[in-house]
């Protein structure tokens, strides 16, 4: 070109080498956000989608108009949760890079966002999860043997060999199906709450994306019909800060919050800081008030950092300061829900580590007792056939062929 | 039975399942209170109410996605594309998410959606109200995909499709909504009343997907078509004096291949016929088939009358269109081979 | 359904037989909104995109801080301009009910939108229309001669018979070719916007869609593409209340109005009185102004009125109340700029008629000329070979092929 | 000459373009300072800078419209969709514009822009990483279409596609980004630099965009098949013995089918390979043309072997794949039938 450039690039903070900087986050001290009705008409509360929704203080007190008053049982159970969600992954990680799986992904630093979410929810909500959002299994009771069948495409893998490890569901347990494709999931769970209040039921829809895929053509459609039908939903932009090696200003948060785009289209929006556990679990109580007494849907932006790589397939350090995610100023979310504890006189460092042990011993077993179900290596294995069922509910004649071909070839015929 | 167009009997269809289901939906881009822009939802919103037959945003891809949620949630939506040139926003929810539902879920979710779309030429539409893309929804596994060509079978294979538990891509050749159409635009018009298939039962019946029809028997070749041109090349069997055996496929997904392949196995020739362009149509699929089952059996090679490999041509529609002269020469050449 | 719906469904203010009820829409008086700096940074200015910027007053007085001060002969041409339009429309309206040509669509009542933008505009600027905007043809020095032609799919069509009447473009004139497809020129614009700032020219691109396309994934990718890069754009979502048969609540105005969307997603939003062609006029320049110097895009709303059918195939008697448009708080642009003018001294009835009878004149003799190069019925005619053309740069093999076998069955071989 | 993998070549034909031309940018999802998923862009936003290689928002739809608008302002824009599985959310973009707009204008407008994305199985991906969907855009009119086999012709066809004037779907088997692959998962990996198509030229060369390759020539009978399957057919043909002729498509559209059909109309006999699913896949389109065009000469049907009918299995990859085995079925098939 002739001319300089004059097309703007949004700046990532810090690259490798570089000093984490987190002076773009715009942050609120914790307690000072006001909490409105949840019935309120979305219009009289933009600040909502501004500012950041905390409840623990820096001296971990839970403070503010915010806070949810839960049972130290209830808030025992949250760091439970989070923690055996994070003692899963870390064992499936390790377990990866054995070779014993072939992918993985993490939710790491982000279990608040999924824990204290379902635990605010109720069971016979459906949840249309990303696939960081493993705590949602976690928290509704899915043994996580059945999950690491899941990835280890045995003969007890509920998606029966047809998906990548982490891509799973749960019909019982109202969880929907995971997609490869990002976001398809956000409008589907508008058009699921569409039905519920079509048949005149109060269960809502919840979904998850992450702040890159908000970029989706799905997003719009979501928020678009979740306004116009006042669909009882609650759709949350889980904005980790990054998107593969991509930071969230590609994807406009440069420009303006996440929570933003819902008051742009007449939804309320709520930023939320997704580290927080009391604040999450607040946060969606409201969200959930309103969409079931009919006040309308909630984007929820949750304010957090991906502390892991992208995946097991992606490397981080190529893109992004090694020790990032220690100077993220929203901290650790079981960190804080531990010290919190503590500070309630409700926890101790020493159950706190008989906990982990106890769970990390869960996580052993459930997995020797998974691989008795059979690995991508060895052990009994699916039967292949199973790709030409569930293709149609039942199975057409050039699918009954093509399987019959299929055997004969792998007989050597 | 009834005297019923096209539009009356998809009409019919709809107006049945919703009476006799609540969990079907109607939804689309003026589809409620106007009753569509073909109005073949016409009166539906006043009978069953603004919940049950809904005018949406106009956003394809939003339309989809909303409506694969309600049949999650135990609806039975049937969602209108106001013309099949304008599904392509909502592909990704159709070929990722309506098409692989059950298989990725090991059959613990479905999505029971049909997907009703007006295509097709023929009414001076120009590019993007005349466009024939069921190849493109053929390719897709997990996909039932359907044509009708009469009044009878649209309703029928459109209740059919409601009730299906799978997904069903509807197509309505809308040339034909009105009446037959035997490819040449200068003759009046002609209503269904003066066609058999244009009587159709009141009540609820179905037409079996995955079932092709011998719309006319013969014996000197076959052809095999759906849609408008299943009137075309009637048209041009009959012009030419020949016996020819007519099938209407009616479903692309899945197809009847023992039907078509028995005919062309008697007869020995075949032209297939369709309005789509022709590389890599659905025609394609259809020629290959046939040949790899009855190669044996062949005395000529199969041809494919199809629309020209260009988008569709506002001015020249007529010379784009696939009419009787295009079948006809097809028809001489196979019958003329040796 | 056992129970009650709880669906909302947006509310449509009046159907055939009530009463014409404009209730909903939210006015400011004429004047009353602020004028801030072109540079300024959205998220100060948000109330552009709430309140009504509006320069004439009911006594047809220019007003306020928007008063873009134009000549009185810059205003006489603009009034031509819209005259010209509307009295094309007028007649291509009558000869498509002729049978003449197969279809039309009029621009009548929002004329001000594409002549007031245009005039406010340089010529390098890219202009990406959707089928409503006519006006940009007729202000940028297109021959109406050639418009028509197109319409005929006559021998002089721009076309060459590919496309359906009113899908025009015009290169040399900097404006892009219309597709069927409704808002897929939205985010092409910003792209053609982003390309500029590469190069490092400051040509704008401007687009329209209606306020029913603002529901298509292409209007999110439009204003994320543009608030991530801050491309030098104008997108103008053209709100005349109806997208055929389906009221603008249903694409999401019942709950906040189309210029919010902007800073929803950090870029500017300005709602404009879309009948005042002062006030479109002066939004624009504000815009270009804006864009040109590297401050950002900007999503203007044009509030106005479709007040003919969608198109000529369309009837909107069937779902709208007659005299609707009589009922429209904002008047007609037309008649406005009109009085405005005769308030000023700078025009009179007398004139008005004058003028009116020459662009009719114009019209018929340009219509004259039109049929002169053939029309669908009779007179000269494209060769039908051109269907072949333009597919690719070069005509492939397949095409020629195909090319002679239609040469062959024309001449009943 | 160099010898380089997929990757590599893929890389240097971007370099050299955008050294060489200033309009050409580079656009996609993560493409610019991590250099790509496969690193196939990596090093040249570092060279050209933040204008000239952009990283973009996760929306496929959007890359495609923007890639579109900067082509027509006189840029020509290589648009990487990071998948082909996720290209779907791009298809409006694709079909309705990019394919149609110097159609549209009469020529008055051109979109010379250039789709890269890695297509094919192999890599234990599951659904959402493994598909070949090139049938859906071969059918489209206005697009050019093409899938390398070689680090040699993906570089050649990736500047011949940057220097189109038409937009150019370039499809990348990624199985084989890294080293040629005949279908055996057991076999330890071999890189590109043990044979002959890894010497690549360093500098400016194109391979022509419509003309297919002979990548052995034989007598037995004719392979047509592209992309990964060139190398398992090979394989599949050689552990016969037969003295198959290896045809190369490269370009899918254009179609070179004088090549094709000259092949087969001197051996008689053919097989059609591609990992896509068989149903209306390409191999349809490739079978319809050679039986039209090679119908006399036939001594046998033709066969494809393909993906099957479902979506892509995790972990039935190999089972699903189309291997040696099932390729070394039809050419016996093919070989025997008489
Ligand atoms: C439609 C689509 N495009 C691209 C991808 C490839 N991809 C997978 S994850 C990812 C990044 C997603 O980032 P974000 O939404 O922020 O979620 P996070 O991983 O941070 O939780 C991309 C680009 C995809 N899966 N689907
Ligand atoms: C993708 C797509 N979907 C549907 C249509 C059919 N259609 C044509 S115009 C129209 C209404 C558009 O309304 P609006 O955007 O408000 O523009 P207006 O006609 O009011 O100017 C519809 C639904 C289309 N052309 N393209
Ligand atoms: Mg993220
Ligand atoms: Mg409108």
């Amino acid at each position: 070109m002739v001319k300089k450039s004059r097309l703007h690039v949004p700046k990532t903070p810090a690259r490798p080498g570089d000093a984490p900087d987190f002076s773009y986050l715009k942050l609120s001290p914790a307690g000072e956000i006001a909490r409105p009705d949840a019935g309120s008409p979305w219009s009289g509360i933009r600040f909502l989608a501004e500012g950041l929704v905390r409840v623990l203080d820096d001296q971990h007190r839970a403070v503010g108009p915010w806070h949810p008053h839960l049972d130290p049982g209830e808030l025992q159970i949250g760091l439970r949760h989070m923690l055996l969600t994070r003692a899963f992954d870390d064992r499936m990680q390790r377990i990866q890079r054995s070779g014993k799986i072939s992918f993985y992904i993490r939710s790491y630093g982000e279990e608040a966002v999924s824990v204290a979410m379902a635990m605010a929810l109720r069971p016979t909500d459906m949840l249309f999860p990303s696939y960081r959002n493993q705590g949602l299994h976690v928290v509704r009771g899915r043994p996580i043997l059945d999950l690491m069948c899941q990835c280890l495409s045995n003969t007890r893998d509920m998606c029966k060999g047809r998906q990548l490890p982490v891509m799973y569901h749960w019909r019982e347990g109202n969880i929907f199906s995971i997609s490869g494709n990002l976001a398809t999931q956000f409008p589907q769970a508008v058009g699921w709450a569409m039905a519920a209040a079509i048949k005149g039921e109060d269960n809502l829809a919840v979904s998850w994306i992450g702040e890159g895929s908000s970029a989706a053509a799905d997003f719009h459609h979501a928020l678009l019909f979740a306004s116009v039908y006042r669909a009882p939903v609650i759709l949350c932009v889980v904005n980790n800060q990054w998107a593969i090696s991509t930071f969230q200003g590609h994807a406009g948060g440069e420009r303006e919050t996440f929570a933003a785009r819902g008051p742009g289209y007449g939804i309320a929006g709520v930023r939320v800081d997704g580290n927080d556990f009391l604040a999450v679990h607040a946060v969606t109580q409201w969200a959930a008030e309103r969409a079931r007494t009919g006040a309308g849907p909630t984007l929820i932006e949750h304010v957090t950092y991906r502390a892991a790589a992208h995946s097991t397939s992606d490397d981080a350090a190529r893109y992004r300061p090694k020790d990032d995610y220690q100077k993220f100023p929203l901290g650790d979310p079981v960190e804080r829900l531990k010290n919190h504890l503590i500070a309630l006189g409700e926890w101790s460092d020493a159950r706190h580590q008989a906990l982990v042990a106890e769970l990390d011993e869960h996580v052993a077993g459930s997995w020797k007792e998974a691989v008795s179900f059979g690995t991508l290596t060895g052990g009994p294995s699916l039967d292949p056939g199973l790709m030409f069922q569930d293709v149609f509910a039942e199975m057409p004649e050039h699918l009954r062929r093509q399987e019959a071909e299929m055997r004969a070839e792998l007989a050597g015929k | 039975m009834a005297q019923m167009n096209m539009i009356q009997a998809l009409n019919s269809a709809m107006d049945i399942k919703l009476g006799q289901d609540p969990s079907v939906v109607v939804l689309g881009e003026d589809v409620g209170f106007f009753g569509g822009v073909f109005r073949v939802t016409d009166g539906l919103q006043r009978k069953y109410g603004e919940s049950r037959v809904m005018d949406t945003p106009i956003a394809e891809g939003g339309i989809i996605a909303a409506a694969i949620g309600m049949a999650v949630n135990g609806l039975r939506p049937v969602a209108e594309i106001q013309f099949a040139d304008y599904i392509y926003p909502g592909y990704d929810q159709i070929v990722s998410e309506l098409a692989r539902i059950r298989y990725r879920s090991a059959g613990e979710f479905k999505a029971p959606v049909t997907v009703r779309t007006p295509c097709g030429g023929g009414i001076r539409g120009g590019q993007t109200h005349s466009q024939s893309p069921e190849a493109l929804f053929a390719h897709v596994a997990g996909l039932r995909v359907v044509m009708p060509s009469n009044p009878h079978d649209a309703k029928g294979l459109l209740i059919a499709a409601i009730e299906d538990d799978d997904p069903v891509i509807y197509f309505e050749p809308k040339r034909i909504y009105n009446g037959p159409f035997d490819g040449d635009p200068a003759k009046p018009a002609v209503p269904w009343s003066t066609h058999p298939k244009g009587e159709v039962p009141e009540g609820h019946f179905t037409v079996p997907i995955g079932k092709a029809e011998i719309a006319r028997s013969g014996n000197d070749l076959t052809i095999v078509t759906y849609g408008t041109m299943v009137h075309v090349s009637d048209a041009a069997a009959k012009g030419l004096g020949l016996d020819a055996e007519i099938i209407d496929v009616r479903t692309m997904v899945p197809l009847d291949a023992d039907t078509i392949c028995a005919s062309v196995a008697r007869t020995g020739r075949c032209v297939i016929v369709h309005e789509a362009t022709r590389f890599a149509g659905f025609g394609a699929e259809l020629s290959a088939t046939l040949q790899e089952n009855c190669f044996w059996n062949l005395e000529a090679p199969i041809l494919r009358v199809a629309g020209w490999d260009t988008p569709y041509p506002h001015a020249f529609e007529w010379e784009y269109f696939p009419g009787q002269a295009r079948v006809a020469k097809a028809l001489k050449a196979v019958m003329e081979a040796s």
